[in-house]
Formats: C-alpha cells, sequence, structure tokens
C-alpha cells in the first residue's frame, strides 16, 4: 500500500504530540490546562497503539486504545472534582497554591 | 552437661522475656529474683560446663551445639549454632560470673531508683546478647550480639532518661560505636565475599589456606575488623564515647563499660586472631593503637577530677593493654589481662558506687577525703582494686600485666621503644591510681558519709576483692583456643624495671598527695617561701604543680586530642549527615509542576541511556 | 471462557462483587459496620479460594491473566495485607464525619486492580490493573478531602498524586505501545521468544525504559520519588498503610514477573541505569529521613530506601547463573512480605493513635514522646517494627536484608551491596531516634489524648508483631513457601 | 496515485493535529484551549482512519471530541473565570517559563526521533475491520471490557464522592445546607487573603 516509513512517521507523531503535552504540563499553572495536557499525552500514547495495531494488522492496538480512552475519562472525572474543590479553597485554580507538604 | 550450653544465653534472656512482659508491674522482690536469679543460674551453669571441659583433653576442647538452622538464603546457611572453646568459656567466665556480682549489687543500689525493673530488663538482655556474640559459631550471630550488646548499652547510658545530657551521651555514644560498627560490617561483608562462608572457625582455616602471608586482602580485611573492635573498645581515635558513657548508672558501668561489652573488641580480635597473623602491618597497628591509647588516656585520667571519669580512663587505658597484648601475639596473656582487669575494675567500680552514694552523689575526688573511716569496707576493697590496677604483685593485675610486658619486649611487632612505652603507662597507672585512692580516702574529710551497709553490697565487693587478689593464679583453657605465646626470656634488668616502676610510682603518689604535703607545708612556714606553701597546700595546687612540670606536654597533647581532633571526627560525621540532609530536604520543593519536571527530566536520562548505551 | 478458567477466576470474582455488592447495599441504606463486614468476608472468601487453588499447577485465564503459585502468592499476600489494612481503618473512619462506605467500594476495587496486576501477563491487563488500582487510589488519598474536619493538605495530596501518577501513566502507556510496535506482541511471554529471535531495535529499548519510567514512579524510585512523602503525609494514614503496603508490592511483584518473562533483563543498559536509580534511592531515601521531624514523611522516605534494598535483589535476577536468580527472586519476595509487615505495623500505630475528628494525625514527634509509658503494647509494636526497618536481628525485617545482602553477593553486585550496608547504618539513626522518643518522659501532657486501643487493631497489630518475630526467628517456613512460589518463573 | 493522496491527507492532517496541540497549550483563555483541543482530536481521528482503524477513529471523535470535553466544558463554565482568568494567564505565562520546559521537550524528542525511525518490522498500515475489534474485545479481551467497566466505576465512585458536600452527623435535620454553610465560613479568610 504506502510506504513502511509511513508508520514510523505516525510514532514520530505521537512522539511530537506526546512531548507537546508534556510541556503543556510542565508550563501551565491552571490545572486545567495541565489536564487537558495530560489528555494529550495520553491520546498521542493511544495513537501509538493505534499505529502499532496497523502495522501488524491486528485489532489488538484497537483494543488497548480503547483500554488509554476509558483511563482517560475515569482520571478526567475524579481530577475535574479536585479541581472543583481547588477552586472552592482558593479561589483559583493555580496549582502552585499547593505547596504546603514539602521538606 | 555441655548440653546445656544454650542455657547460657536463653537464662538472661528468659529473664528479660519474663521482665518485659511484667512491664514493671511486678514486685521488686520478684524483679530481683528473675533479674539476678536468670544470670546467676547462667553462671552456674557456666562452671558445671567448665568442670566437664576441664576434665577432657585439651586438644578435644571444642563443642557445637546447632539449635537450628536459622535461615536458607541460598548457599549461605547461618544457623543458630553455639560454639564453645577455651576461648569463649574463658569469656563465659567473666561474663557470667563478674555479672552476677554485678547483679547482686546492682538489686541493692538501684533498689530505690523508680525504674529499677526497666534496669533488670535491660541489663538480661545485654547478658544474653553478649553471651551470644561470645558464643556464635558464625559472623551472622556474631553481629548479632554486637548489634544487641550496642543497643543495650545505648538504652542504658541513657537510662535515666529525664535529664536530656544523658541522651546526648547516650548517642554520642551510638553514633561513635557506629563508625567503628560500619567498618566491621564492610570488614565481615569482604571476608565473606573472599572466603564465601560465614562460619567463623571455617573463614578462618580458609584464610590461612587462600592468602600468603601479608597479603594486602588479609591486611584490608584485619584493619577494617580492627576500626570495629576499635569502635567497641573505645580505643584511640574512637574512645571519646567511653568516658561520656559514665552517665548510666554505675552498675552499668562496670558491668558493660568495664567488664564486658568494652572488651568484645579484645574478644574479636582473639578470635579473628589467624587472620591478624596473617599480616605484620596489621598486628604493628594493633599493637600501636594499644600503646598509644594507653599513655594518652593514662596522661588524661591525671588530670581529671571524677570518679568515674578517672576510673573511666584507666579503663581505656588498660584495654589499651589488651590490644598491646594481642598486637605483639601475646593472644593468652590480652584474655587473661581481660579477665583480670574485670576483675579489679568492676570491683573499683562498684566501690566507687559504694562510694558515691555514700557521699550523696558526690563525684569530684576533691570533695570527698578522708573517708577511710567512715567507709571501712569500701576503703579496704578499693585498695585491693587500686593494687590490682597498679599490678603490684602479687595481685592479679601484676601477672597479667606481666606477661603483657615481657611479650612486649621480645616480640617483633612490639620492641624496645613500645615497651618503654607501655611501662611509662603502668608507672603512670601507679600514680593516677594512687592519688585518686589517697585523695578519696585520707586527708581531710570534705563531706559526712553514710556507709550502705548489707548483703547486696558487701558480698560482691568481698568477693571481687578476693578474685582481684588472687586471680593471676587462675589457668585458664586458652593453650588449645589461642596459639601459645611460649616463655618469653627477657634480660633480668627489664622485668625489674617493669615490676619497680610501678612501686615508685605508688612511692611518688605517696610523697605528693599523702605525705609530702604536711611535709612542704612545714619547710615553708618558716622560710620567705610561705605565700607560695599556701598556694602548694591545696590539691589543686598540687595538680598545678605536676601538671606544669611533670606532663605539661602529654596532657596538651591528651587535651588537644580529647577535646577537639577526636571529638570532632563524630561531629564532622554528625554534622557531613545533616548538612547532607538538608541539601536534599531542599529538593523537596512542595511545587507540582517542579516534580514534573524533576519526573521528566530523569525518565529523559533513563530513555537517553537505554536507547543509546544498549 | 471455559470452565475452568471461570474456575480460576473465581477470586476475583468475588473481590469484583463486593465493590457491587456494596455499592446496592449503599443505594439503599449506610452503615458502616456492615460495609466493613461485607469487605472482611469478601477478602476472607477470596484469599480461601486462592489457598484452595495452591498447587493445582498453573492455569491461563484467557490471554490475559494467568493463574499459577507465583500469582496466589502474591494475589494471597495482597488481600491478608488488605483485610488487616481495612480492619485498622474502621475505627478511624468511624470517628471522621465523612461517608464512609465508598471507601470499602474504592478500596475493595484498589484491590481488585491489584490481585489483577499480579496475576496478569499480558500488558493489557497489567495497565489495566495498575491503572484500577491508581484511580481508586486518586479517590481514597482525597478521601477526607470534604468534612467539617477535613485537613487542608489533603486536597494537596490528591491533586499531586493525580497529576504525576497521570504523567507517569503516559510514560508507561507510550512505552508498551512501542514495545508493542517493534514485536507485535502484548503478552509477556510472547516477548520472551522475540527477544531472542532478533536483536533488540530502538524501539522496544525506548519503549522498556519507558515502561520502567512508568513503574519507578509507582515504586517511589529516586528521582521519581517526590510524590511519595507528600502523598504520605497529606492523605488519611488508613489510606497511606494501604498505599505504601498493597500498591508497591503488587507493582513490584509484577515487574520482576515481566523482567522474568519477556527477557527485559537482556537490555543491559536498562539494567545499568536500574543499578544507579537503586543506589539513588538508598541513599537518598535514608539521607531525607535523617533528621525528619514528621513520622509519615519519614516512613515515607524510609520507604524509599526499603525500595532501593529491593532493588538490589531485584537486579540480581539479571545475574546469568539459574540458582542466584533463583535465590534473587525468593529475596525480593520474602522482602516484600517482611516491608508489608512492618510498614503496616508502623501505620497501623499511626492510625490507632491519630484523633480524624479532631483533623489530627499522630505525626510529629511529640505525639510518640513517652508512649512507652502510657501505651506500652502499642510503644512495643511500633518499637519492633522500627527495630524491623532498622534491620536489626531476630527480627523478619533482618532476614529480609540478609536475603537481599546474600542476593546481592551471589550477584557479585558490590557497588550496590556496599551502599546498602551504608545505608542501613544511616537508617539505623533515625529508627532509632524514634525509639528513644517513645522512651523519653511523658513530662507533658499527651498530645493526644489517647482513648483505648480498638479491639480491632488491637487484634490486628498483635498479630502482625507476632508474625514479625516468629518469622524473624524461624523465617524457614516463609522461605520455604516464597521458594514454591516464584519456582515458575523461569 | 491514490498512494500520493492519501499521504498528502496524512501530513496535513498530522500538521494540523502539531498546531493545534501547540495552539491548545498556549492559549489563555481555556474554552479557547479546548476548542483547539477538539481540533487536535479530530485530525487524530483522520489519521486513525488512515491508518485502517475506523473503530478507533469514531471511539476518537465521540468519547475524546464528544463526552470528556463536555466534562471539561462543564467545569470551566462552573468556575466561570472569565476575563479575570484571561488576565491571571497572561501573568503566568511568562515567555521565559517556556524556555526550560521547551528545552527538555526538544531534548526528549532528539532521543526520540533517532529511535523511532526505522527499525520496525511491519508490512504498513493494514485495515482492522471494527468487527474484528468486536470479535477481539469479546472474545480474548473479554476480560478487558469487563475490568474497564470497573475502572469507571472507580472513576465515578471517586468523582461522587469527592465533589460531594460530607455526612452531616447528629441532630442537624438540614445538613446539606449546613455543610455548604460551613464550607462557606471555611474559605472565607483564604478569599479576603487571595
Amino acid at each position: 500500500m504506502v510506504d513502511v516509513a509511513l508508520i514510523d512517521h505516525v510514532f514520530i507523531l505521537a512522539a511530537i504530540l506526546f512531548c507537546l503535552g508534556l510541556v503543556g504540563v510542565l508550563v501551565r499553572r491552571n490545572i486545567i490546562f495541565m489536564l487537558i495536557s495530560m489528555e494529550i499525552m495520553l491520546n498521542a500514547a493511544g495513537l501509538a497503539f493505534i499505529a502499532a495495531g496497523s502495522a501488524w494488522g491486528q485489532p489488538d492496538g484497537q483494543v488497548m486504545f480503547l483500554a488509554v480512552v476509558t483511563l482517560g475519562a475515569a482520571e478526567v472525572a475524579v481530577a475535574l472534582g479536585l479541581t472543583l474543590l481547588l477552586f472552592r479553597r482558593y479561589q483559583s485554580v493555580d496549582v502552585d497554591n499547593l505547596k504546603e507538604l514539602r521538606g | 552437661m555441655l548440653d546445656w550450653l544454650w542455657l547460657v544465653p536463653g537464662l538472661p534472656f528468659l529473664g528479660f522475656l519474663i521482665l518485659f512482659a511484667g512491664q514493671g508491674k511486678m514486685p521488686k522482690r520478684w524483679t530481683t529474683l528473675v533479674g539476678v536469679g536468670s544470670v546467676g543460674l547462667a553462671a552456674l551453669v557456666t562452671l558445671l560446663i567448665a568442670v566437664e571441659f576441664y576434665g577432657t583433653p585439651e586438644a578435644a576442647l571444642t563443642y557445637r551445639q546447632t539449635l537450628w538452622t536459622w535461615m536458607e538464603a541460598g548457599s549461605l546457611k547461618p544457623g543458630f549454632s553455639l560454639y564453645l572453646d577455651g576461648l569463649a568459656l574463658s569469656m563465659l567466665f567473666v561474663i557470667t560470673g563478674v555479672g552476677f556480682l554485678i547483679h547482686l549489687y546492682a538489686s541493692g543500689y538501684m533498689y530505690e531508683d523508680e525504674d529499677f525493673p526497666r534496669f533488670f530488663t535491660y541489663t538480661n538482655l545485654f547478658v544474653a546478647a553478649m553471651v551470644m556474640l561470645v558464643l556464635a559459631d558464625n559472623l551472622v550471630l556474631l553481629f548479632l550480639g554486637w548489634e544487641g550488646v550496642g543497643l543495650c548499652s545505648y538504652l542504658l547510658i541513657g537510662f535515666w532518661y529525664r535529664d536530656p545530657e544523658n541522651g546526648r551521651c547516650a548517642r554520642k555514644a551510638f553514633i561513635v560505636t557506629r563508625i567503628g560498627d560500619t567498618a566491621f560490617a564492610i570488614g565481615l561483608f569482604l571476608l565473606f565475599r573472599e572466603l564465601g562462608t560465614l562460619d567463623i572457625q571455617d573463614a578462618m582455616s580458609a584464610a590461612t589456606a587462600t592468602w600468603p602471608r601479608d597479603s594486602g586482602t588479609a591486611t584490608l580485611i584485619a584493619v577494617l575488623l580492627l576500626g570495629g573492635a576499635v569502635g567497641k573498645s573505645a580505643q584511640l581515635p574512637l574512645q571519646t564515647w567511653l568516658p561520656d558513657a559514665m552517665a548510666g548508672p554505675t552498675p552499668v558501668s562496670a558491668l558493660i563499660h568495664a567488664a564486658t561489652m568494652v572488651t568484645a573488641g579484645v574478644y574479636l580480635i582473639a578470635r579473628t586472631h589467624v587472620l591478624f597473623q596473617l599480616s605484620t602491618d596489621a598486628m604493628q597497628l594493633v599493637a600501636l593503637v594499644g600503646v598509644l591509647t594507653l599513655l594518652m588516656s593514662g596522661f588524661t585520667a591525671l588530670t581529671q577530677t571524677d570518679l568515674k571519669r578517672i576510673l573511666a580512663y584507666s579503663t581505656i587505658s588498660q584495654i589499651g593493654y589488651m590490644f598491646l597484648a594481642l598486637g605483639v601475639g601475646a593472644w593468652s596473656s590480652a584474655i587473661f589481662h581481660l579477665m583480670t582487669h574485670a576483675f579489679f575494675k568492676a570491683l573499683l567500680f562498684l566501690t566507687a558506687g559504694s562510694i558515691i552514694l555514700s557521699v550523696h552523689h558526690q563525684q569530684d575526688i576533691f570533695k570527698m577525703g578522708g573517708l577511710r573511716k567512715a567507709l571501712p569496707v569500701p576503703f579496704a576493697t578499693f585498695l585491693v582494686g587500686c593494687l590490682g590496677l597498679t599490678a603490684l604483685p602479687p595481685t592479679s593485675g601484676f601477672f597479667s600485666k606481666e606477661q603483657i610486658l615481657n611479650a612486649v619486649w621480645s616480640s617483633p611487632t612490639g620492641g624496645q621503644l613500645i615497651w618503654a612505652g607501655a611501662v611509662l603507662g603502668a608507672f603512670i597507672t601507679a600514680i593516677y591510681t594512687f592519688r585518686m585512692f589517697f585523695i578519696v580516702f585520707f586527708g581531710e574529710q570534705q563531706t559526712e558519709a553514710h556507709e550502705h551497709k548489707g548483703f547486696k553490697f558487701h558480698v560482691p565487693l568481698i568477693v571481687l576483692a578476693v578474685l582481684a587478689a588472687v586471680g593471676g593464679f587462675f589457668h585458664l583453657p586458652l593453650t588449645s583456643a589461642l596459639p601459645h605465646a611460649g616463655h618469653d626470656h627477657v634480660p633480668l634488668g627489664v622485668e625489674v624495671t617493669a615490676i619497680a616502676l610501678p612501686m615508685v610510682g605508688v612511692l611518688l603518689a605517696y610523697l605528693l598527695f599523702y605525705r609530702q604535703i604536711p611535709a612542704l607545708r612545714q619547710l615553708f612556714e618558716t622560710g620567705p617561701l610561705k605565700s607560695l606553701a599556701a598556694f602548694f597546700y591545696s590539691g589543686w595546687a598540687m595538680d598545678w604543680l605536676y601538671d606544669r612540670l611533670l606532663v605539661k606536654p602529654f596532657v596538651a597533647l591528651a587535651r588537644w586530642n580529647s577535646k577537639d581532633l577526636v571529638d570532632q571526627l563524630p561531629a564532622v560525621v554528625s554534622r557531613g549527615a545533616a548538612l547532607f540532609h538538608r541539601l536534599l530536604s531542599l529538593s523537596q520543593n512542595g511545587q507540582l509542576r517542579y516534580y514534573v519536571a524533576t519526573m521528566a527530566l530523569a525518565s529523559l536520562v533513563v530513555m537517553a541511556v537505554a536507547v543509546y548505551t544498549g | 471462557m471455559t470452565m475452568t478458567e471461570l474456575h480460576a477466576l473465581l477470586p476475583i470474582i468475588v473481590i469484583a462483587g463486593i465493590s457491587v455488592v456494596l455499592m446496592v447495599m449503599t443505594a439503599f441504606f449506610r452503615h458502616q459496620r456492615l460495609a466493613s463486614l461485607i469487605t472482611y468476608g469478601g477478602f476472607i472468601a477470596a484469599a480461601v479460594l486462592v489457598a484452595g487453588q495452591t498447587g493445582s499447577g498453573p492455569q491461563q485465564a484467557t490471554p490475559l491473566l494467568i493463574m499459577d503459585e507465583y500469582s496466589r502468592f502474591f494475589s494471597l499476600v495482597i488481600l491478608v495485607t488488605s483485610l488487616a489494612a481495612t480492619m485498622l481503618a474502621y475505627d478511624y473512619l468511624r470517628r471522621s464525619d465523612v461517608f464512609k462506605e465508598e471507601y470499602y467500594i474504592l478500596l475493595s476495587l484498589a484491590v481488585l486492580g491489584a490481585v489483577v496486576l499480579v496475576s496478569s501477563n499480558h500488558f493489557a491487563a497489567f495497565f489495566i490493573g495498575i491503572e484500577l488500582m491508581s484511580v481508586s487510589l486518586f479517590a481514597m488519598v482525597g478521601y477526607m478531602v470534604q468534612g467539617r474536619t477535613r485537613r487542608a493538605v489533603t486536597l494537596e495530596a490528591s491533586v499531586k498524586y493525580m497529576i504525576l501518577s497521570g504523567v507517569s501513566s503516559s510514560f508507561l502507556l507510550f512505552g508498551i505501545a512501542l514495545v508493542y510496535a517493534d514485536f507485535g506482541v502484548l503478552s509477556f511471554s510472547g516477548l520472551h521468544s522475540l527477544l531472542g529471535l532478533h536483536s533488540t531495535s530502538s524501539y522496544s529499548q525506548i519503549g522498556a525504559a519507558m515502561i520502567v519510567v512508568g513503574l519507578a514512579f509507582k515504586l517511589s524510585w529516586v528521582p521519581f520519588h517526590m510524590w511519595t512523602p507528600d502523598v504520605y503525609e497529606g492523605a488519611p494514614v488508613p489510606v497511606t498503610a494501604f498505599l505504601a503496603t498493597v500498591s508497591k508490592v503488587s507493582v513490584f511483584a509484577i515487574i520482576v514477573r515481566f523482567f522474568i518473562e519477556s527477557g527485559a533483563f537482556r537490555l543491559e543498559a536498562l539494567v545499568q541505569a536500574l543499578v544507579w536509580i537503586a543506589v539513588l534511592s538508598m541513599l537518598v531515601g535514608n539521607g531525607l529521613a535523617l533528621l525528619q521531624q514528621n513520622i509519615k514523611r519519614l516512613l515515607a522516605y524510609s520507604s524509599i530506601a526499603h525500595l532501593g534494598y529491593l532493588m538490589v535483589a531485584f537486579i540480581a535476577i539479571a545475574g546469568s547463573n539459574l540458582a542466584n536468580t533463583n535465590l534473587a527472586v525468593e529475596a525480593t519476595a520474602f522482602y516484600l512480605v517482611a516491608y508489608i509487615v512492618m510498614s503496616l505495623i508502623a501505620f497501623g500505630i499511626i492510625t490507632t493513635l491519630s484523633s480524624p475528628e479532631r483533623a489530627e494525625e499522630a505525626e510529629t514527634l511529640a505525639h510518640f514522646r513517652g508512649l512507652f509509658w502510657q501505651k506500652p503494647g502499642l510503644a512495643t509494636a511500633m518499637g519492633l517494627a522500627l527495630l524491623s526497618l532498622a534491620g536489626i536481628p531476630l527480627t523478619i525485617g533482618f532476614v529480609g536484608k540478609f536475603y537481599v545482602f546474600a542476593a546481592g553477593v551471589a550477584g557479585q553486585l558490590w557497588l550496590l551491596v556496599g551502599v546498602l550496608i551504608v545505608g542501613s547504618a544511616l537508617g539505623l539513626y533515625y529508627y532509632l531516634r524514634l525509639i528513644m522518643e517513645m522512651c523519653k518522659a511523658p513530662d507533658t501532657e499527651p498530645a493526644i489524648s489517647r482513648e483505648e486501643t480498638p479491639l480491632e487493631n488491637r487484634v490486628v497489630l498483635s498479630a502482625l508483631g507476632l508474625v514479625l518475630l516468629v518469622i524473624g526467628i524461624f523465617p524457614n517456613g516463609l522461605i520455604t513457601t516464597v521458594h514454591a512460589a516464584v519456582a515458575v518463573l523461569r | 496515485m491514490q498512494d500520493t493522496f492519501f499521504l498528502v491527507i496524512f501530513y496535513v492532517t498530522a500538521a494540523v493535529a502539531v498546531l493545534s496541540t501547540l495552539l491548545m497549550i498556549s492559549r489563555l483563555n481555556a474554552v479557547h484551549g479546548l476548542l483547539y483541543l477538539i481540533v487536535s482530536s479530530l485530525s487524530l481521528a483522520i489519521i486513525f482512519y488512515l491508518l485502517g482503524a475506523p473503530f478507533a477513529a469514531a471511539l476518537e471523535v465521540i468519547i475524546y471530541a464528544g463526552a470528556i470535553m463536555i466534562l471539561f466544558v462543564f467545569v470551566v463554565m462552573m468556575l466561570n473565570m472569565g476575563h479575570k482568568g484571561v488576565e491571571q494567564e497572561r501573568q503566568w505565562l511568562k515567555p521565559g517559563g517556556w524556555i526550560g520546559p521547551g528545552l527538555l521537550a526538544l531534548v526528549l524528542f532528539a532521543v526520540f526521533v533517532p529511535a523511532l525511525s526505522g527499525g520496525l518490522v511491519s508490512t504498513g498500515p493494514r485495515l482492522v475491520s471494527a468487527k474484528a475489534v468486536g470479535i477481539a474485545l469479546f472474545g480474548p479481551y473479554l476480560l478487558v471490557v469487563e475490568l474497564a467497566s470497573f475502572l469507571l466505576l472507580a472513576g465515578l465512585i471517586g468523582a461522587y464522592h469527592i465533589a460531594r458536600p460530607p455526612e452531616i452527623t447528629g441532630d442537624d435535620s438540614d445538613s446539606l445546607t449546613s455543610a455548604r454553610h460551613h464550607d462557606d465560613i471555611a474559605i472565607e479568610p483564604l478569599q479576603g487573603a487571595g
């Protein structure tokens, strides 16, 4: 069908998205953006699974993708609950408020 | 009878368990019965074992008892096995025999203390651990005992926990010995790595088979083991904890910090003597450590005013003699001196405890004085102890020290210079011992004294006094366990010097501290030196006098050393550790995004390593 | 799915059933005692089922899970630990003012995740198990985040745990995807045969590294450890007890299986990286604990160090000699059990002394000062746990450490064994410091009122203390069990 | 011809995905960020389709762009940050703050690129139909489905417990109101401080 190199390029794309998600988590102080960036990292992993499954012509990649999506949904549910509490406590979504625990 | 060997550590441990379970709620009578009785029974079992032991021909004098295989980790199968030979038996005599007397004494001495049961809980555990250390047939079990006695020592130094100063002393002892223990652990580890066995006897025979004489590995391991011994036995440069350890109750000082635990280092070196024999350098180092320690702490003892601290320094100094004996290959003399020292030093400590109790916890010798009449029994026993410490014939100390000095003279790792040091040490020992003796018991009485009488106080003192007096005639069954040193023939002059110098020392002390003061007074009262006479009148002035004339350089050295240089070692370790902790704590700054960044960076490193070096 | 498979899965079904039953029950009425009894009963039933299957040989249940002696052993360990941790939590929860029943639901879900995790030999089950446990733990860490007596730090702890865990899960997943891309196989044993066939490409090298990174977070290996003290301190202490034992042990158990069955030990560079992680864990963990004043943080740092000790045995598995490999696997399994016993006692005591009704956890030195004179039983148990953590002979901790030491020596890992000795020396200092604190004079009023210890806590703590001593003195029984359990990993 | 067309679509979509993700992480307004995330998800769905995974493509659209984003939008609406939020973001997102993370990501990417170039034994993308996925899901991967449902259950109960006012014990009849009331009191000083 197409060039074998394409699969490599899909993985490179996944790596780019993964790195961008990581930058998002590192740069943003807004917890909502951190969570979205985490979703991007998960999405990048999902893309890698799809690519791998496609490369081998197996359904396993898509099954794993389903599991990744499930994890994303479950994580976001709890995370948004915590976000609401964070906002209620500090009137802000800044995670840098959280620095009591240290030493 | 030998089958009963396990009872020797077992009984004190059982005592510990009973006392621990009682949680201090048992009546004091029962506590005494359990605490003292368990050690007494252990001593009795030791005696019965010894009877059988002496009945067998010396060549076959070993006995091994495996209680159960402790664990099996691959090829390593350390068992709960006891190994008895002449060396272990000699140690058992000291630990259980002297230990029993001290326990008996303590049951009187500590009776009024509200933590009376806790005291016996700790000391019973201590005796069990110490016996375990001595009887261990493998290095793991030995390490168990080694750690166990350290733990008990720590708990007992801090026994009177309400005074934070005692906690500090306990911690200091703990940290300093820890430095030695780490060296010891590394040494054991290397020994195991090189020889592949944890059994002590197997390791020793493997050592001779594996290593040539003076091999580097043997030297390294010997030196590391020496490090452990030095820490436990308070030798240079790790000696500073012992004087501070006197913060514990006096029976503890007698039991742990004079008679038994501090001699564990001597035992360790004797137990692994095969290893040390392989290395002339290590032996030389042991001898040097011994002679330097005995001189340094002897001079320090001269300047002390606290009764227990004088005894503590003298303990360090006497253990120095034992190390010196080990260093020159006089193995059995070292163990012999260990035993006689246990007798007279336990005697001195217990008597000191009686004195201190009588004068209401006053420990400054210059505030005692003239106690001869008020305290007749302690006076007599203290005298015996002092004679033993000074090694005047025919006390026990004389025989053991004489053996050591003769061995030093003729040994290749000894020599005349070290011998001279050791004899000088004996001379100083005589001075500080009798300085203490004369100041405490003669002169004007400074404080009132009430003697504590009774069975529990007097019997241990008298028995120990007898032992200190005649202990030199004992024959320890060491010939099969330790190589025979052989009879050293030394020139008559040498022997005479060694015997005479302590006597000169006693005479000097007599002149300085007993006789000379009134004589000086008469001399100076008539002349223009009257003002000076008043100055010399006080004991302090005498202190000042010999301080200036006699020992100034050495004392300066000793002071400088004990206050700064060596104290720095634990301080540096603990400060370094604290700094390490603070630096690391900075990394734990609580910032979530910083945590993510660290994690990402670390992941990056791991991934790069996996890809580019794989 | 065949009947034999179903039979093999029965314990897992029972655990899953707990959460369902509890959920249905809670929908109608709330009753903490009943919920706790259902949970205990479920755990006991599952444990009995697992024990009943022991010795019946390996049974693959769908391609995802394998029920063999190894997974049964760790399932049993996890179930018993969870039972103990749940019992210790009862009184604490009872005195708090949040809804209680959800705790049991979340806990049983986390246990379900842990048991699936240790039974998995396929990436899908591995990943779902680990995440089921993690997601339940997010909520458990933040369990007291509301309520009249919430502590401000609880929110912080759960947010930190959630974000960091999410990031690490992404690494884990990406890594799995890359390994899968390289081999086209998701089962561990499938990887093994392939790793032998063609030399590993850079895909699986980087993938394996990312998997290790993801797991390193869960195991708080340095430098992936930073969440540990914060989360341990901020979480309610029963949750900390669970987090410190079950989650760590299940992940470690599976990483051992994964590395052996997938042949990942052949990636030498990765093993080299693990060596440095181990060195750092032992040094940094002990260094941070040294002068730490907060007990929960101290235990967190000490757990980092203990995970480092475990790594010594773990890395020793890589050795070429089969006998040494077996020894090393045994050592990890034994040490994990030892680690559970000591940690559970320590956290159990903190739980018992804490007063959630005043939002106060017994985590300062003041809470422990003079404990020996006020609560001799609790103080003795704590003292035993600390001595065991310090590796003093006659305790389970010593035997475990000795085992690890032996494995390190057999594997000739001199650097690691050296650091192990130095680390233990450092460790002794801070454990004994705490013991000293308990021996001190109780001169001031105790920082918290020390009520009667609840029966449940007393039973659990004395049982654990007994185990600690008995195995410390006669470890051969457990050693035989462990030996049989790890024999299936080849 | 068809191959070229395929490749063009792939690279264009990939570029859109990267660009929209880049824009998403740098937006000041959360709603804008979410919109870019949807664009990114949609382009990923196209790529899934191109790779022969139509089932996953549908899933991506339905769950990511549909469900998860909606959750985020709800929360953003509830917090109602508005212009104040944008101003705050402007302060937080100083250009200097991007340097470190950017460098880190670049190096990480530099590690990825050579590792992910070549060496993969594969025959190029192959179609895996939804039917095949379904058979796998309810065949060997049945347990994944079951366990995934428990994962969602854990998320559900966790979110439900965390975001809900606490139980009030005692004789307080109007428990929920008083709990909220209490909460307000608790955050008042912090409001002042902020």
